[in-house]
């Protein structure tokens, strides 16, 4: 235990708790305001902005070792802050973009803006648990928000459907979740990470405790969409609205595998559960080359632009998870991982962003016709998509190219990982085929209509900041590397 | 005996006229362009003059009874130089290629001038001048060079020449046949040369690869070298010698027109009647022999090649004489005679009597040439008639043309004392004189030596039956009318030539160079007179031309004493009696008359009834003979079809077929197929999905737990 | 500084080009033509290049990405010099001809356009392996936009045809890049990407192999070599006239200069072991193109077979491994950038003219345009290699380098990379000997392809009143011609600087060989001893010594430089699945 | 007093009882018990271990998860609602709208 107890810890916690009272906040705004709708999108902005500050502040406050919270519940370490940082920077694209689009869609938008914020707080705790408790709570605070969000198209069949697809998988992911716990409960009783990690050291080879890890593990990989937990992602991403698409994509699975990684890394890291027939890593090979082909292969054929990012989404969860085994193999390294959720995460956001920017109340424009001629009447928009699509698929001099370099790197350390490196490169090939589709539709055809897209300066300025992220990380990444070196859990 | 000389110019000026007349040919007068033309020859004549006369003969005299040639030279610059390759520039004149120097340059003006006349009339005359300086250009790079590669410049450059020339009216009278026929002959030309030139560069690779070196001179010093065995494709051995040597022969093969390359040469007539004088009879054509004789040292290090050389000239100086017989276009027949003439020459460096072929080569040009601007005046007259069975009766009319013509007949049918008659006997007497060792010492020249006589025969009888059907009798066949002819029209400058009845007559420039080049064809041959007659005469070494060679030629014969020891080509029991040498040289000269005298008889008055009755007796033959011995169509039906035929299939087999179809497109499909089945698997049922996540997890459970449980709980 | 000036001037006129409002068409153009134009003049200042040394001039090297040991390094040798050359020059031409052609979206062609030639200048220039896989990669996108929007015909299947050929090969080369990376730094604690440094390295033969492969598809294909061909003919056919010279021109050479640069020196035994059957496929290309292009009706297609048949004979001078071999491929390079892309020039006057590829739709050309016939006739004869011309000195010297090929590696042995094992006697001879058919072959479709076009009376009306070249084509046209002349008739100051770059990258590859012919196993081996020259040219290449900042991992915090320090090597590529042992790597205490 | 395994043994067989229900019944509403039945099968299984260890952190654990329960039924029941409204079915095979 740090010697500063009480102040020390308020500090630490200071991102999460403003976003959380901001939420409040926002909540008790929109009440007082009745039935008058008001724009709640820049006072949102603000408390998510204020918790970014917050976050450097931390940054040196709580230093390369850490802070821990409430007896061990929870930890405010630089791996937690970074993720922060990046939950926080999505929340605020998403804030953006969101703004122009509930009163184009004619969204009710008292509630939207809070539970925004609510679930971006539960992304945080996940990221910052040490402890089932902390899990349980953050993941459900997450879950609820966002199951609401998705829902919150109202009058629209498919919000709806992808809400309730989302909320019965969730539902029964959690079930997984909370028996998983139970069972460790059972075998080590413990529910920090750390006293399990001391617990399972002993207890590495019983079937119980392994069959707690899987549960465990297996409703984490479902809110990452690892295949084949996976199935959802499509239905609850085409529903959704769109920039709530863009959060799920980005946020949620930085989140999950910030929780996945503290997890793996903290508790289950003792050789007999790592390595070896019983250890993780096994079938992490397996689920990561499996995730990665399928989403490609996947996304080959859909005819909607969203449904084929949602697929991408699944594929990138695998080279993730790539990452997750490299760092597995070679403890410590984080940093591939985070650089790649963080470049994943503005590349999407900025590709989700244009399907929102193009679609209007009377037509989404989902397909490729209605894409085709794009770059005659919006060539700066155009040339962005094809940037944030060459990022997806991983071209320079984008972010996304350094990040799949920085991860391959990463998994190359070990021979072991070469074979998997092949396969995702393999795979990376035939999503150069489906990423390049949209340009070709809007390069290489003409549209019949000139699309009316949505023209409005948040949406503009969040497109404006998606494409300078991308840019930026992949011109001059060592700033963020940097960061992401740092990002290290508290030991 | 070596002094440098700026030879860089003998070259450079005509290339220079041709770059005036090719860049700004369609601004210039028609005036300036024939100033720029025959000027720039007239220019490298001049230089050649001086740099032989004023340099090399003094040297030569120095230099008598010394086996050290004399030479000039010059290195201009380093051309390539890549590792182990050091290529220069370097020009050389010594005797031989002094001897072809005077040849081009001085065959070449005579062409010139004449084709001012000859074209006068031609729309882009400045084109035609341009490709025709360009050629002599091209030509003088090939005599002068001093290395293979060099060599090999001037080599292409002439063909190209030849390319463009042969199908200089490539949309002639803008029909559809002639114009493409011209192109198509001037491509054939160029490709089958380009058959002879692939072999010409292997060889030089062959001999880069054993000696490291391409220059000629150095060459001959590594002679050793090319006596090294070789085991091309894993037979043999041959020696280096051997090796190159074929190869090179391959190449001569292709630029000479002998079997089997000779095929493009008649075609070769399509060109302007000048550009068939100059290139396809005085000079190109001969580049072959010139080479062989400049590599003499290797060729006579590998008997087997020479004789092959021999053989090869022998059968086609036949072959074509033959087909010579029937033809009745009057510039095939010149062509065919051309191969022929080719052939003897041939057969002189096959038996190691270079200097015999150079001579023959040396009068040929100016005969041959001289018989072809005589047919050039003939056509030019009857307004682009080419049919011997529309002629006849020429004498009067075009007088000039009628004896300068029947000089040069005379000569090529080898009638004493002309020209023609000593070359041609010199390589009838080494024919037979001259023993190969590696293909017997006995047959191999007597069968040399009757199949040329036979040759002679034919040359004698076909020539006088040109000779009869253009001048003698009547004319024959209707006067086209005068509104055909050239494009262009007669109207306008004429260059002197006026009008008799419909004949359209030769001006004075064409004219005086037909004078001197039958001159030419008449007395040259006393430079070569053989040593029988020196015998007669008590005259030491009464043969100059040989003496003037003597230094540069024997060469190989003394390298083939010293490493080859016996084995080598020379001469035999034969040659010392000067006895048998008179009575062949009288039953040649029988020979010539007998037949010059029957053609005449046959064709006094256009084709006989004699002839038309031996026709018809030997029909089979002479259709045989008429077509060619349908050599066009073999060739027709076993490369260029089935090459063309193969093209296409592996086009659509390979490349769009088993490439793109199976591999590129399969592996596209198989891709998207999968992709299709997995959103198949997206059923949209929230159930179905539940399922799938239980699965995934059980199979999780069954991985990892159930690991651990066989694994005893490890 | 010279070279970053020319690698980044023309991504700097591609801004300023951005920001021009799209109305202005003409100041556009010229803008761009400008810019190229300035880069040009600015690539002479290659002319102080002290043409008798052998290593790196020009360098530039600043750290890029400090803490991973990425470099923005460039660099220029004898090897690289002309074809950067080559690049400058034939851009400003092409964006010239361009004028007419091109008159929708004119903006974007030009932006495309420079950014391309940033492309194809950095993968020319650059040192480090990452910023030249950065560059190969950049070269795509633009003339995968070029093709797609201004092409014609089924341009959108050719320009994904392209695409995915290519990413195929150089995704998998990035990823042989970094292993490379990551296995020398795990074996030096060097973590670096600088070229001059990993040549100071020898991988097993093992690694070697597949590493070979790796980077021999993304090149082969780029080649393209014989089976991997089938993307040119149609990126070709259906591109507009400016992208198909530029991928004739230079894009082609990216994939040889590469089997030059890094391929071959940097695996010397895996490289050995294949090169007999790249060889082979180099042979069969050059027949094979020769033969297709025969078959072809369509102008643009012929030429590109054309492409594929003189690639072949680059590749064969390659492989030679001789001081005549390689120049000759870097001579021929050059001079097929001039003389196909002056062939595909030319198309592109009768293309501008009659909207039309088809041999078929002329004949009789020469009548109404004699200039354009001359210029074409010269290029054409250069493509077909004519003594005296730019095309003949580069295939005489590859024939002389296959057919003496010789090669002995330290220590004596000799490496026969152009005999198939097993083969009966398909020795260097046959092989060039084969090869020089196809200077017979070339001839065959070159002049029929000319017939077809100039010559025979003209049999379709429209064609009779064809104007002939303007000025500013005949602009176009002229440099061509003259450098096709200079460089037939005057080579030497061409090859002069090659030679020394040449027998360095020969005595580096013999060196490289013997050392990992001595080194059993696997893994990374610096090389020690004779190996002075090499030293001492990575030193003098790495004018800024390595920095501590640049030696990445030491200057990040404990936990990461803990696992990143020099690891006990994981030896060699064990089978991988099931299951995942414990890394030898680092002790997981200190983490 | 009932040994710890047999409680587990209960838990289990509770949690795939309502996991089986989720899959195989049509009405959404009793999907939603259904899962409500797989998190009190956890809880009792938390209940059970705490029992066995005597102390307090598993039962702790189950009245959160008791709380989060709650949320998830109200927030299940909405949207099902919701979907009722657009689409007028309960029955979950109905409501396949976004598939492929």
């Amino acid at each position: 235990m740090t010697g500063s107890v009480g102040m020390g810890e308020l500090q630490a916690l200071a991102p999460l708790l403003v976003v959380t009272g901001w939420a409040a906040l926002l909540l008790l705004v929109s009440a007082l305001a009745g039935g008058r709708s008001l724009r709640l999108g820049p006072l949102a902005l603000c408390g998510l902005l204020l918790a970014l500050v917050a976050v450097v502040w931390d940054w040196r406050l709580v230093g390369a070792g850490g802070q821990v919270l409430f007896g061990g519940l929870a930890v405010s370490d630089r791996f937690a802050l970074f993720l922060d940082a990046l939950l926080l920077l999505a929340g605020s694209l998403t804030v953006l973009i969101s703004d122009a689009y509930l009163d184009e869609h004619g969204f009710a938008d008292d509630a939207y803006f809070s539970l925004l914020l609510l679930a971006v707080s539960g992304m945080m705790l996940l990221v910052h648990a040490t402890s089932f408790v902390m899990l349980l709570l953050g993941l459900e605070t997450m879950s609820l928000a966002i199951y609401a969000l998705v829902a919150f198209w109202v009058g629209k069949a498919t919000s709806a459907e992808a809400a309730l697809k989302y909320f019965v998988m969730g539902a029964v992911a959690s079930a997984f979740l909370v028996f998983g716990v139970a069972l460790i409960y059972g075998v080590t009783g413990a529910t920090g990470y750390r006293a399990l990690a001391e617990a399972a050291t002993q207890a590495a080879g019983q079937p119980l405790l392994l069959l707690g890890m899987v549960f465990v593990l297996g409703a984490l990989a479902f809110k990452v969409a690892i295949v084949p937990l996976h199935m959802w992602v499509p239905d609850a991403y085409e529903g959704a609205p769109t920039p709530v698409t863009g959060l799920m994509a980005s946020a949620v699975k930085a989140a999950g595998f910030g929780a996945l990684l503290r997890l793996l890394a903290t508790s289950f890291a003792a050789d007999g559960l790592v390595y070896g027939s019983t250890g993780w890593l096994n079938p992490c090979w397996t689920l990561a080359a499996l995730t990665m082909s399928l989403g490609n292969l996947a996304a080959l054929r859909q005819p909607s632009i969203k449904r084929m990012l949602a697929y991408s989404s699944v594929a990138h969860a695998g080279y993730v998870l790539l990452g997750v085994i490299a760092a597995g193999l070679h403890p410590g390294q984080l940093a591939p991982v985070l650089f790649y959720l963080l470049a994943y995460a503005a590349a999407t956001l900025g590709a989700l962003g244009v399907v929102a920017w193009i679609g209007r109340r009377e037509a989404e424009r989902l397909t490729f016709e209605d894409w085709a001629g794009l770059a005659r009447h919006h060539p700066v928009v155009a040339l962005a998509m094809t940037v944030f699509l060459l990022s997806l698929a991983g071209v320079p001099p984008t972010g996304g190219f350094f990040a799949k370099f920085y991860l391959f790197r990463a998994a190359l350390r070990d021979p072991q990982l070469v074979t998997l490196v092949v396969i995702a490169v393999l795979n990376s090939v035939v999503s150069v085929y489906y990423y390049l589709r949209p340009v070709v539709a809007m390069y290489f055809q003409d549209g019949v209509a000139q699309p009316q897209p949505l023209a409005r300066p948040g949406v503009y300025a969040m497109l404006g900041l998606a494409l300078a992220l991308v840019l930026l990380l992949g011109l001059l990444p060592g700033v963020p590397l940097e960061w992401a070196l740092h990002a290290q859990l508290a030991r | 005996m070596t002094k440098t000389f700026p030879l860089l110019w003998i070259p450079l000026l005509p290339l220079l006229g041709a770059a005036i007349n090719l860049l700004c040919g369609r601004v210039l007068s028609r005036r300036a362009v024939h100033a720029v033309a025959c000027g720039s020859v007239a220019g490298a004549l001049g230089v050649v003059v001086f740099a032989i006369f004023g340099r090399l003969w003094p040297l030569a005299w120095a230099a008598e009874g010394t086996h050290v040639p004399a030479r000039l030279v010059q290195t201009a610059y380093a051309w390539i130089t890549a590792g182990s390759v050091e290529l220069p520039v370097g020009l050389v004149c010594d005797p031989l290629s002094a001897v072809m120097l005077l040849v081009v340059t001085l065959v070449g003006f005579l062409i010139h001038l004449y084709s001012t006349g000859y074209m006068a009339h031609e729309r882009d005359h400045a084109r035609f001048f341009g490709y025709l300086n360009l050629f002599t250009g091209a030509m003088l790079i090939l005599v002068l060079a001093d290395n293979l590669p060099l060599l090999f410049v001037g080599w292409e450059g002439v063909g190209v020449c030849s390319y463009l020339l042969i199908g200089f009216w490539y949309d002639k009278d803008g029909t559809e046949r002639l114009g493409l026929a011209n192109a198509m002959a001037g491509r054939k030309a160029f490709l089958v040369n380009r058959v002879g030139d692939v072999a010409f560069l292997l060889g030089m690779l062959v001999l880069f690869a054993a000696t490291g070196t391409l220059s000629i001179e150095s060459l001959a010093l590594r002679a050793s070298d090319l006596l090294l065995p070789l085991h091309p494709l894993g037979l043999g051995p041959y020696t280096v010698a051997g090796v190159a040597g074929l190869l090179l022969f391959i190449g001569a093969m292709g630029k000479s027109a002998q079997i089997p390359l000779y095929v493009w040469l008649p075609d070769a007539m399509a060109g302007p009647t000048p550009v068939s004088a100059l290139i396809h009879a005085a000079t190109m054509v001969t580049a072959g022999v010139y080479m062989v004789a400049r590599m003499n040292f290797l060729f006579m290090l590998s008997p087997a090649v020479m004789g092959l050389i021999a053989l090869v000239g022998a059968t086609t100086a036949l072959f074509a004489a033959s087909i010579g017989f029937a033809q009745h276009d009057i510039k095939k027949v010149l062509a065919y005679s051309t191969i022929s003439q080719l052939g003897y020459m041939f057969v002189a460096v096959g038996v190691g009597a270079f200097s015999a072929g150079i001579f023959h080569l040396f009068t040929h040009a100016f005969f041959k040439a001289c018989l072809f601007l005589g047919a050039g005046a003939i056509i030019h007259a009857l307004h682009d008639e080419q049919d011997l069975r529309q002629m006849g009766g020429l004498r009067r009319p075009l007088a000039t043309t009628h004896w300068t013509f029947l000089v040069s007949t005379l000569a090529i049918a080898g009638i004493p004392p002309l020209s023609g008659f000593f070359s041609k006997d010199e390589i009838l007497w080494r024919a037979i004189a001259t023993a190969n060792p590696a293909l017997g010492s006995t047959w191999l020249p007597a069968l040399l030596y009757v199949m040329s006589l036979a040759a002679a025969l034919c040359t004698a009888f076909y020539m006088f039956r040109l000779y009869g059907l253009v001048f003698l009798g009547e004319r024959r066949g209707a006067a086209p009318a005068s509104s055909h002819g050239h494009a262009g029209g007669h109207a306008g400058g004429h260059a002197g030539g006026g009008h008799a009845g419909d004949l359209h007559l030769p001006g004075p420039a064409m004219e005086a160079p037909l004078i001197v080049l039958a001159g030419g064809a008449a007395l040259l041959g006393l430079l070569g007179l053989p040593e029988v007659v020196g015998a007669w005469l008590g005259i030491e070494h009464i043969n100059l031309f040989e003496r003037w060679l003597a230094p540069v030629v024997d060469q190989g014969a003394r390298l083939a004493d010293r490493w080859a020891g016996g084995h080598r080509v020379a001469a035999n029991a034969l040659a010392e009696s000067h006895g048998l040498e008179a009575l062949l040289l009288l039953l040649s000269v029988a020979v010539a008359v007998g037949s010059s005298a029957l053609a005449w008889k046959l064709y006094r008055a256009g084709p006989s009834a004699l002839v038309a009755r031996l026709t018809a007796r030997l029909r089979w033959f002479y259709r045989l003979v008429l077509n060619k011995y349908w050599v066009d169509e073999l060739y027709d039906w076993i490369i260029v079809r089935p090459y063309k035929a193969l093209a296409v299939v592996l086009f659509q087999l390979i490349d769009r077929l088993v490439i793109d179809r199976l591999g590129v497109h399969g592996a596209a499909r198989s891709v998207d197929g999968v992709g299709r089945v997995l959103r198949r698997l997206q059923t949209g049922s929230v159930q179905h999905y539940v399922v799938g996540l239980v699965i995934g997890v059980t199979a999780l459970v069954v991985g990892v737990v159930g690991a651990a449980l066989l694994g005893g709980g490890g | 500084m010279l070279l970053t000036a020319i690698v980044l001037l023309p991504l700097l006129g591609a801004l300023v080009v951005a920001l021009l409002p799209r109305a202005e068409e003409r100041a556009t153009r010229h803008l761009g033509f400008a810019f190229t134009l300035l880069t040009f003049a600015v690539s002479l200042g290659l002319a102080a290049f002290r043409p008798a040394e052998a290593g790196w001039q020009f360098v530039v090297q600043r750290p890029w990405v400090a803490s991973l040991g990425i470099d923005f390094h460039l660099a220029v040798d004898g090897i690289s010099l002309w074809l950067v050359l080559l690049t400058t020059f034939l851009t400003p031409i092409v964006l010239l001809s361009s004028y007419r052609a091109i008159t929708t979206r004119v903006k974007e062609f030009v932006v495309a356009m420079l950014v391309l030639e940033t492309g194809m200048l950095g993968v020319f220039l650059a040192l480090d392996l990452f910023l030249f896989y950065v560059f190969w990669e950049l070269v795509l996108v633009p003339m995968y936009l070029i093709i797609g929007i201004w092409g014609h015909g089924d341009r959108i299947y050719a320009a994904l045809k392209f695409v995915l050929y290519t990413v195929v090969g150089s995704l998998l080369m990035l990823a042989a890049i970094i292993y490379l990376y990551v296995t020398h730094g795990q074996a030096t604690g060097h973590y670096t990407f600088d070229y001059p440094t990993l040549m100071l390295s020898v991988w097993g033969r093992g690694e070697q192999l597949w590493l070979f492969l790796a980077f021999a598809l993304a090149f082969a294909i780029k080649v393209p070599l014989f089976p991997l061909h089938t993307w040119l003919p149609d990126a070709h056919t259906q591109a507009p006239t400016a992208g198909s010279v530029v991928l004739a021109g230079v894009l082609l050479k990216l994939g040889t200069y590469g089997f030059l640069r890094f391929a071959l020196p940097l695996f010397p035994w895996a490289a050995a072991r294949c090169a007999p059957y790249l060889a082979a496929l180099a042979v069969i290309g050059i027949i094979y193109g020769a033969l297709v292009a025969y078959a072809q009706q369509d102008a643009k297609r012929l030429v590109a077979y054309s492409s594929v048949s003189h690639l072949g004979f680059v590749m064969l001078g390659l492989l030679a491994m001789n001081s005549a071999g390689l120049q000759g491929s870097l001579f021929l390079m050059l001079s097929h950038g001039v003389s196909t892309g002056g062939l595909f020039l030319a198309i592109g006057v009768l293309y501008e003219r009659r909207h039309t590829n088809e041999l078929a739709q002329f004949g009789g050309l020469w009548r109404p345009m004699p200039i354009f016939a001359g210029l074409f006739m010269v290029i054409m004869l250069s493509s077909a290699g004519l003594p005296g011309l730019s095309g003949f000195v580069g295939e005489f010297l590859i024939l002389v380098g296959a057919f003496t090929h010789r090669l002995f590696v330290d220590g004596g042995e000799q490496l026969r990379l152009l005999t198939l094992p097993g083969a009966w006697h398909w020795g260097p001879r046959v092989v060039a000997g084969l090869a020089a058919l196809g200077v017979l072959l070339g001839a065959v479709y070159l002049l029929a392809m000319f017939q077809k076009l100039m010559f025979g009376p003209i049999t379709q009306p429209k064609n009779a009143e064809l104007r002939d070249l303007d000025a500013r084509e005949i602009a176009v046209f002229a440099p061509l011609v003259v450098l096709t002349f200079v460089m037939g008739i005057y080579p030497r100051p061409f090859l002069a600087p090659m030679e020394p770059a040449v027998n360095r990258l020969l005595h580096d590859f013999s060196v490289r060989y013997a050392a990992s012919r001595d080194h059993q196993g696997s893994g990374v081996r610096r090389l020690r001893g004779k190996l002075d020259a090499l030293r001492d040219e990575a030193d003098q290449a790495t004018a800024v010594p390595p920095a501590p900042a640049r030696r990445g991992p030491s200057a990040l915090p404990s936990a990461p430089r803990a696992s990143e320090l020099p690891s006990g090597r994981a030896a060699g590529v064990r089978p991988v699945k099931p299951p995942l042992a414990r890394s030898h790597g680092p002790a997981r205490g200190a983490a | 007093m009932v040994p710890t395994s047999q409680v587990l043994g209960l838990a289990a067989l509770l949690f795939c009882i309502g996991l089986a229900g989720v899959i195989v019944r049509r009405n959404l509403l009793i999907v939603l018990m259904s899962v409500e039945l797989m998190l009190n099968a956890a809880n009792l299984a938390l209940v059970g271990f705490a029992r066995a260890r005597g102390d307090l952190e598993g039962q702790g654990l189950a009245f959160l998860i008791v709380a989060l329960a709650a949320a998830e039924a109200a927030v299940g029941l909405a949207i099902v609602v919701s979907v009722f409204r657009s689409r007028r079915t309960v029955y979950a095979d109905e409501v396949t709208l976004l598939r492929r």
